[in-house]
């Protein structure tokens, strides 16, 4: 089973190089890597939840002297999700791309992005997470640059100065660390490391540098244009993966690794810089004229609601409250993952069919493409938080959460972020569903329509109604 | 010998002090360069040294590949290029 | 003995250092600058690697502190003469 | 404490300094680039004044090995950039 | 004596190099910057001599002084004057209302800040003793890794999963590179003088190269900075004005770019297959399993940073050559 972990990491890396030197039955050998890797998480997530958290020395060095690879409930759940989102926009980037050299260069960047997400999720080791922030950036940039136009480049390298500022303050930080405490492994630094400057400093490096890439509010400007100016399946990929990975460390950092470290002070700042992202993002959304900023702006909003938890997770005592307050984070990043990239994936057919994305222009939009239409809806009821999708019941325990330690602000925030939410999407949909008779008769692909389906309905029903899992799952720590 | 050494080394350090000086005042770039040519080879005796003074033999292969690769800085600043023609 | 003229040569050889560095920053223009700075590569690094070379231990070492020397010496004489042209261009203001 | 691997250490965070400083204003793409390059070495000189143990004493290999994997992963990353910016100027002369 | 010396030594190596990197970040003019950041990475070369760290100063030798130094002048003379003008022009930034000092000052002080509780966090570090547990188990482990250098055994052993993954963000970087387009126009022939100093140089270079892959093993050197000597002869063929660089064409250069990633994969893959964990070398095998990644990783790193100097994917000799006579057709 710890094999998989391996796999994980090997098999896309492998594909990586097999599109490389084979450019010409790239796309099969890419969708088949896609699909042996997303059987690779299946068989990790059946490992963690049968047999606990799950721990790999490569090479056979101990921990500390080599570097171990860790799966528990929170990096098995966030793998699963990756490989779905990966593999179904896998399947429809296959059918997105018309010319060949742009397809040829794609495939090799898309499984090497694939490589270090997953590899980050595993990582066992500060270091090495430096190592895959760095590949994670690198590929992300060089995939939101295929779209080639001047705005995409001109995002991308910003889009790469931020994520460089980032990674070097992350680093700086790991210096400190093993400045300190003589060990980069985890687990190990779990154990000795206490409160103090040279913990409080470099957590603030650290967590400092993933805020820049997680693009949490105010340290967020670069993510619009980036996201919106990608192809489509990277856009997905960007917006529903890369920034989480990126938050995915700073939940590793705060509440399992740092755990001692954290005061209730800092869990309110980024938990206010979570609300003003939430308010801001929102708002924004609701005046963006293009759907791809739309959806990049609700990403903004959608990360600050994450960030709302920090301040309820340290003030409640251990115990089935912050479990199911954790849980609920979790669900909420899950379902956010699957619907904003159904989102992105179903406004790339609009962009190709239609020629456009323009909001005030899609009348019409429901008549001619029904089962797109449908998956932006369903993206929307998840991204809004209506039941039965996962994002109800997250906000549900953030609510609940919030009522318990009387931290009343970030009801509020929530509750107008939801308002707000439901205003755009509405809004969307409204001139979707238009009467306006339609000019185009778009062609549509089942390849290109169903993924963004599937993910849509993945967050809009799957997660809501069989949910219980990933509480179970959650239990299961390092 | 260790003792000349020191004083070698800081008349190095005074040499590349006098090389800084050209690099920031200039005036023209091709004054900079000269003074890099000057800073490097200031650079290859200090690691000379160092390698005898602190008694590290692979330092001499530092100052090698500084000394081979000396003279691609400036053909990088003086190197024109084809002209270009689509 | 021997001590004694590895002693001398490196002396000589921080001599040419700084007197060529010194050149560099009070010679009037990159032409004379330019001949003040080979002294320090080709004089001062040779006589300093010449002076370390008379302590060295194996005949590797030696080899590459010659091999050291030549190298700045050619790379100091192209450098040189590369600027020269460029600084050339730019006057005639091709 | 040592008093050598004080004095670089502390410099190295001066370096640090520098360049976040110049990485936030400055206007002009590559000497932003420049600027995190040095930020960068600032970072690497940290490590390496980390794992000075003193004059005789063989210091510590490990932050060596990660500054040798940092410099080639910063060498990508400057390569990455410049490539878009010249990309970018292209573009801009193209308008 | 000897020690204060070395202390008044590093007291004006350090005071040098924060003036470098202070002026080279204060320069409004793009190429005196890029000029004062290449005499900064020398002077870290002397610094990490100066702590003990060869193998760092060796890489900070070939890149600083070759590579990095070579693609950011290249990087300087492709604006045209009037596009840096517009980007960092003094008189512009003079004339700009106070709320832009506001924020440098503002900046400054946050970078200060920044300075200090770094500072003030690595003084409590260096405080205590130096923690060495894991150098001992470096060096207590040294004889099973198959390598007698420290730095070797941890690059490509003990952190063997981070070297395949830097390898991996080389190989991204390229990629991405070639993404955006074709190769930069190449340099003109660069005249009799220079080319007599190519003619001796790049073999000497190949000749380096491999001596520092070989003496990786016991002592600083290894397959990174070979592949960087190596790119750095490849450069210096391209500022001479040579048309073939030593790079491959079409699917062989993908091999090549491929052979670093792909070797080492081979080889975790492959001990995995035979029941041990990845890149779990045994002992007997270990010193020549590591010279073959570190041959593979060493063509792979000198293609790679080479490409990224070229800027592009090279068109094939067959396509340069057609090109150029259709280019004398038109001239003429």
């Amino acid at each position: 089973m710890t094999d998989a972990m391996i796999g994980l990491v090997a098999l896309p890396l492998t594909g990586a190089l097999a599109t490389l030197l084979l450019p010409r039955s790239a796309t099969a050998v890419a969708v088949g890597t896609g699909l042996a890797t997303t059987v690779a998480a299946g068989l990790l997530l059946f490992g963690v939840a049968t047999q606990g958290a799950l721990h790999y020395e490569i090479g056979g060095w101990n921990a500390g002297l080599g570097i171990a690879l860790r799966a528990d409930g929170l990096s098995a759940l966030l793998l699963m999700m990756t490989s779905l989102v990966v593999l179904a926009a896998s399947v429809y980037a296959s059918a997105y791309f018309s010319a060949d050299s742009t397809r040829d260069r794609f495939w090799p960047l898309w499984l090497l992005l694939w490589t270090s997400l997953n590899a980050l999720l595993l990582s066992g080791d500060l270091f090495n997470l430096y190592v895959t922030l760095e590949l994670l950036g690198l590929s992300a940039v060089a995939l939101a640059a295929l779209g080639g136009k001047r705005a995409a480049v001109a995002a991308a390298l910003r889009y790469l100065l931020v994520g460089l500022l980032g990674s070097m303050m992350f680093l700086a930080g790991v210096s400190l660390i093993y400045a300190g405490y003589g060990t980069l492994d985890l687990a190990m630094l779990r154990r000795v490391v206490e409160p103090g400057p040279i913990a409080w400093t470099a957590l603030a490096l650290m967590t400092t540098g993933l805020l820049l890439k997680t693009a949490l509010f105010p340290l967020h400007f670069w993510l619009p244009p980036a996201h919106a100016s990608a192809p489509a399946p990277v856009s997905a990929v960007l917006s529903a993966l890369v920034v989480k990975a990126a938050f995915y460390l700073v939940l590793r950092l705060w509440l399992d690794v740092f755990a001692n470290v954290v005061t209730p002070v800092a869990a309110n700042l980024l938990g206010l810089l979570g609300a003003s992202a939430v308010l801001w993002g929102s708002w924004r959304a609701l005046q963006a004229e293009r759907l791809k900023l739309l959806a990049a702006y609700s990403t903004v909003a959608q990360l600050g609601y994450l960030f709302l938890f920090f301040p309820l997770l340290l003030a409640l005592p251990p115990g089935p409250t912050r479990d199911l307050a954790a849980g609920g984070l979790v669900m909420l990043a899950l379902t956010h993952g699957f619907a904003k990239a159904g989102l992105f994936l179903a406004i790339g057919i609009i962009q190709q069919r239609c020629g456009h994305d323009t909001i005030r222009d899609l009348d019409g939009t429901a008549q001619h493409l029904p089962a797109t239409t449908f998956a932006i809806a369903l993206a929307g009821v998840a991204l809004i938080g209506l039941p039965p999708s996962g994002a109800f019941l997250g906000k549900w325990q953030l609510l609940a959460g919030a009522v318990e330690t009387g931290q009343w602000l970030w009801l509020l925030v929530t509750a107008t972020g939801s308002l707000l939410a439901t205003a755009y999407i509405f809004r969307v949909l409204g001139h979707a569903f238009g009467h306006r008779p339609y000019p185009n008769q778009p062609v549509t692909v089942a390849r290109e329509e169903w993924p963004a389906l599937l993910l849509a309905a993945m967050a809009a029903l799957v997660l809501g109604l069989a949910g219980a899992p990933v509480w179970k799952l959650l239990e299961i720590g390092i | 010998m260790s003792e000349l050494l020191s004083v070698v080394l800081l008349g190095l350090m005074l040499s590349l002090f006098l090389g800084l000086l050209r690099v920031l005042l200039g005036p023209s770039a091709g004054d900079r360069m000269l003074a890099i040519q000057l800073i490097g080879t200031a650079g290859v005796g200090m690691l000379l040294v160092l390698n005898v003074l602190l008694n590290q033999p692979a330092l001499i292969d530092v100052a090698l590949l500084l000394a081979l690769l000396a003279a691609v800085a400036a053909a990088a600043f003086t190197g024109r290029r084809e002209i270009h023609r689509d | 003995m021997i001590d004694l003229l590895s002693s001398l040569l490196i002396l000589a050889g921080l001599f040419f250092y700084l007197a060529g560095s010194i050149g560099l920053l009070r010679l009037p223009d990159l032409y004379s600058r330019l001949h003040a700075l080979t002294k320090a590569d080709n004089l001062g690094l040779g006589l300093l690697s010449a002076g370390l070379a008379l302590h060295a231990q194996d005949l590797l070492m030696m080899l590459k502190l010659m091999l050291i020397w030549l190298a700045v010496l050619a790379a100091s004489a192209t450098s040189a003469h590369l600027i020269a042209r460029q600084a050339r261009r730019q006057e005639t203001g091709s | 404490m040592m008093t050598t691997q004080v004095l670089y250490g502390l410099t190295a965070c001066v370096i640090v300094a520098l360049g976040l400083r110049g990485a936030l204003l400055h206007a002009s793409l590559l000497q932003r680039v420049v600027a995190i390059n040095v930020m960068g070495a600032g970072v690497f000189m940290l490590l390496i004044a980390v794992a000075y143990r003193g004059p005789g004493l063989p210091p510590d290999p490990l932050p060596h090995a990660l500054v040798l994997t940092g410099i080639v992963v910063a060498v990508s990353a400057t390569a990455l950039a410049l490539a878009l910016a010249r990309r970018l100027h292209a573009e801009q002369d193209n308008d | 004596m000897n020690a204060t010396s070395l202390l008044v030594f590093d007291g004006l190596l350090l005071c040098s190099i924060v003036g470098l990197a202070w002026a080279s970040l204060a320069s409004h003019d793009e190429r005196r910057g890029v000029i004062l950041f290449i005499a900064f990475g020398l002077l870290l070369a002397v610094a990490w001599g100066r702590l003990l760290a060869p193998d760092v100063a060796l890489a900070e030798a070939a890149i600083g002084a070759g590579l990095s130094g070579a693609l950011l002048l290249a990087a300087v003379r492709k604006q045209s004057p009037g596009s840096s003008r517009t980007h960092a022009n003094p008189d512009r930034n003079r004339s700009e209302s106070g709320a832009k000092v506001v924020l440098q000052w503002l900046v400054t002080l946050l970078c200060a800040a920044l300075a200090g509780t770094l500072a003030w966090a690595l003084l409590h570090a260096l405080s205590s003793t130096p923690h060495d547990t894991l150098p001992r188990a470096i060096s207590d482990n040294l004889v099973a890794s198959g390598v007698s250098n420290p730095v070797t055994a941890v690059l490509l052993n003990f952190r063997a999963y981070d070297t395949l993954l830097e390898l991996a963000v080389l190989l991204t970087a390229v990629l991405g590179i070639f993404a955006l387009g074709q190769a930069t126009a190449g340099y003109q022939p660069a005249g009799p003088v220079f080319d007599g100093l190519v003619r001796w140089l790049v073999p000497v270079l190949i000749l380096t190269a491999g001596y520092l892959l070989w003496v990786g093993a016991h002592a600083p050197g290894g397959a990174f900075q070979a592949g960087a000597t190596l790119a750095a002869a490849g450069v210096v063929l391209r500022l001479a004005g040579r048309s073939r660089i030593g790079l491959p064409d079409g699917f062989a250069l993908r091999i090549v770019m491929a052979a670093g990633v792909g070797v080492f994969l081979l080889v975790g893959l492959t001990l995995l297959l035979l029941g041990r964990s990845f890149l779990d070398y045994p002992p007997a095998w270990a010193s020549a399993l590591i010279l073959l990644i570190e041959t593979a990783a060493m063509l792979s790193i000198a293609a790679t940073l080479l490409l990224a100097f070229v800027g592009g994917q090279p068109q094939s000799a067959g396509v340069t050559a057609a090109a150029n006579r259709q280019r004398e057709e038109i001239s003429r």
